[in-house]
């Protein structure tokens, strides 16, 4: 289905967008937000492929892609050095 | 097209859309508060769009528990480090950041 | 359209390891290796293969960024080298040779060099597992899965005596934490035990199971409820230990019953299968936990 | 088709790692680099798995990819282990070498 492509195609760039500021971020907080939303994106764009394929499999995957990104976010706010805003 | 699948499209559209917002959000707000309002709210409303599109669509009960559980998992997820992120950068602002002084390794 | 989606994320893979690899700032290029461990995964889903990409979001991307953050802390950021232009030409020359190398064998690669593809087909039936990559992990190919987590034992026995002096002090988490555990720790917990089961037909087994289990551990670690000092320690040790005892016992009694090690009595192939792979979920979390956690005996201070 | 793209992918990312192996000295950007020199090679090997869209790929790469990322955590965090050890007291330990 050309729709659902499409809109993997923008979940995805939505998930690029983020790296800019996930890079170049000046503070821990940009870059910790920054991976956040590159992971959800992510979620989405995988959420969306699975329904282009039809396989619930893609699904669980998802599931445990957020998983990941909530323990990464996490381990990058406990595992700072310092300040957030330094 | 049922109505079903015209709600269930509508949904991924809509979700799509608050996730390129909150792209654009977190590159174009300068102040480090505003971006984090953008990102927070449409992140999670994004995600947990498309996944009630994905549940319309897919009705199959194998769908709907995964879906289900990843957009709390995000919301919440999202919801915690937002709010944490907030309070020490504002902590910080004020300079009244004692429990800034305990996380100092 | 699909092939947009392709290029777009075939670029971004790349960019993303370019700046992991040199980008000035430490936590950018850890920050960017975590994110290119996730867009690799998306690519392997593209490529029909859920199963590993479960594990390199688990493992690879979420895990070694962990490793990668606890470490950086303690080290002074890196100095950048004064790389002589011959020396920087040399790699340049072996780098894109060995690139262009593997691209063009892989072109030429012959299409009918199927070989293990229709052995795996045929004697799927009797592995006791629909899903192949289970049946080859812990059937056809067993003995590399115990040799594996004797490898991962190493590490975590190379790691134990380089016992870390200095304890990661994790920073404050907020108010926010414990909810967010309540509701993160079980979840990893049935994710887990939901993939174990899963294993068997679709995308999941032990590995993954066992690395979202160490996704909840970590969680728990984090906001400080689960330690690894003193003697809090022994019964992770003791789980990351059983993984292994388990499979060679498991081994042992299989040759007892069929004569050959690790063949399986026939028949009751998915049971001991389950049953390994529950043992290796247990002890593939506590090993990766101990392995990011380090192991802090007690008593012993620099 | 898109196994084509994720080859070319794969061989990039060799490429790119050993490059940075060589010319940096760095402990962590260098263990970073064999973390995306294998995972390059994990991505040839499941894009020479895709048999096409409509046929399941084959699955004994997918073993072999996922038992070297298994142990490619362990060699990592072995990795680490060492280097940290080797920053803390590179300098203490050459002087007291005795110890």
């Amino acid at each position: 289905m050309i729709l659902l492509e499409t809109l993997a195609c923008l979940t995805l760039f939505a998930a690029i967008a983020a790296l800019p500021r996930l890079f170049k971020g000046p503070t821990p907080a940009d870059r910790i937000m920054a991976l956040q939303f590159c992971g959800t994106a992510i979620v989405a764009t995988l959420i969306i492929l699975g329904l282009a394929e039809a396989a619930p499999a893609l699904y669980n995957l998802a599931l445990v892609f957020a998983c990941l990104a909530a323990t990464a976010g996490v381990a990058f706010v406990a595992l700072r050095r310092g300040k957030l805003r330094s | 097209m049922t109505l079903l699948e015209l709600f269930g499209y509508a949904c991924l559209c809509g979700g799509a859309a608050f996730l390129l917002l909150a792209a654009l959000g977190l590159w174009r707000f300068s102040d480090l508060y505003a971006r984090l309002h953008a990102l927070t709210k449409a992140d999670t409303a994004g995600v947990a769009l498309v996944a009630l599109g994905a549940g319309c669509l897919d009705g199959r009960l194998v769908a709907i528990i995964p879906l289900g559980l990843t957009a709390i998992l995000v919301a919440v997820s999202g919801a915690t480090t937002g709010h944490l992120i907030a309070s020490a950068a504002l902590g910080e602002d004020e300079g009244e950041d004692e429990n800034e002084e305990a996380a100092q390794p | 359209m699909m092939t947009v989606f392709d290029v777009m994320l075939a670029a971004t893979i790349l960019w993303t390891a370019w700046t992991a690899l040199t980008a000035p700032d430490r936590t950018a290029a850890i920050a960017a290796f975590l994110v290119f461990g996730l867009f690799v995964g998306l690519s392997w889903v593209r490529l029909g293969a859920p199963d590993v990409a479960m594990a390199e979001a688990a493992i690879g991307s979420g895990l070694t960024g962990a490793l990668l953050l606890r470490a950086s802390r303690g080290m002074t950021p890196p100095a950048p080298t004064r790389v002589t232009a011959p020396h920087r030409a040399a790699a340049v020359i072996t780098a894109a040779g060995v690139a262009g190398v593997l691209a063009w064998a892989v072109l030429v690669l012959p299409e009918a060099a199927v070989v293990y593809d229709p052995l795996v087909d045929a004697n799927i039936g009797d592995s006791g597992v629909s899903n192949p990559v289970t049946a080859v992990l812990l059937n056809f190919r067993a003995w590399d899965t115990l040799l594996e987590l004797v490898v991962l034992l190493a590490a975590l026995l190379l790691v134990a005596a380089l016992r870390p002096i200095r304890a990661a002090r994790m920073a404050d988490l907020g108010p926010l934490y414990p909810p967010f555990l309540r509701i993160m720790a079980p979840l990893s917990i049935f994710l887990s035990a939901h993939l174990l089961w899963l294993g068997t037909s679709d995308p999941g087994g032990a590995f993954q199971a066992g690395a979202v289990l160490c996704g909840g551990l970590l969680a728990l670690f984090f906001g400080g409820t689960l330690k690894t000092d003193g003697p809090d320690v022994m019964p992770l040790w003791a789980l990351a230990v059983m993984g292994v005892v388990v499979f060679v016992g498991a081994g042992l009694l299989a040759e007892a019953l069929t004569g050959t090690l690790l063949e399986y009595p026939d028949g009751a192939d998915k049971a001991w299968i389950l049953t390994i792979e529950s043992a290796l979920t247990l002890s593939i979390g506590a090993t990766l936990l101990l392995l990011f956690s380090g192991l802090r005996q007690g008593g012993a201070r620099p | 088709m898109p196994d084509l793209i994720y080859h070319g992918v794969g061989a990039g990312l060799v490429g790119m790692a050993l490059y940075r192996a060589a010319t940096c000295a760095d402990l962590l950007t260098r263990i970073l680099a064999l973390n995306v020199l294998a995972v390059g090679i994990a991505a040839v090997l499941v894009a020479a798995a895709y048999r096409g869209s409509d046929v399941p790929p084959d699955a004994v790469p997918h073993a072999f990819v996922l038992t070297g990322i298994v142990v490619l955590v362990a060699v990592t965090a072995a990795l680490l282990a060492l280097a940290e050890r080797l920053e803390r007291d590179g300098d203490a330990g050459r002087d007291n070498a005795d110890e």
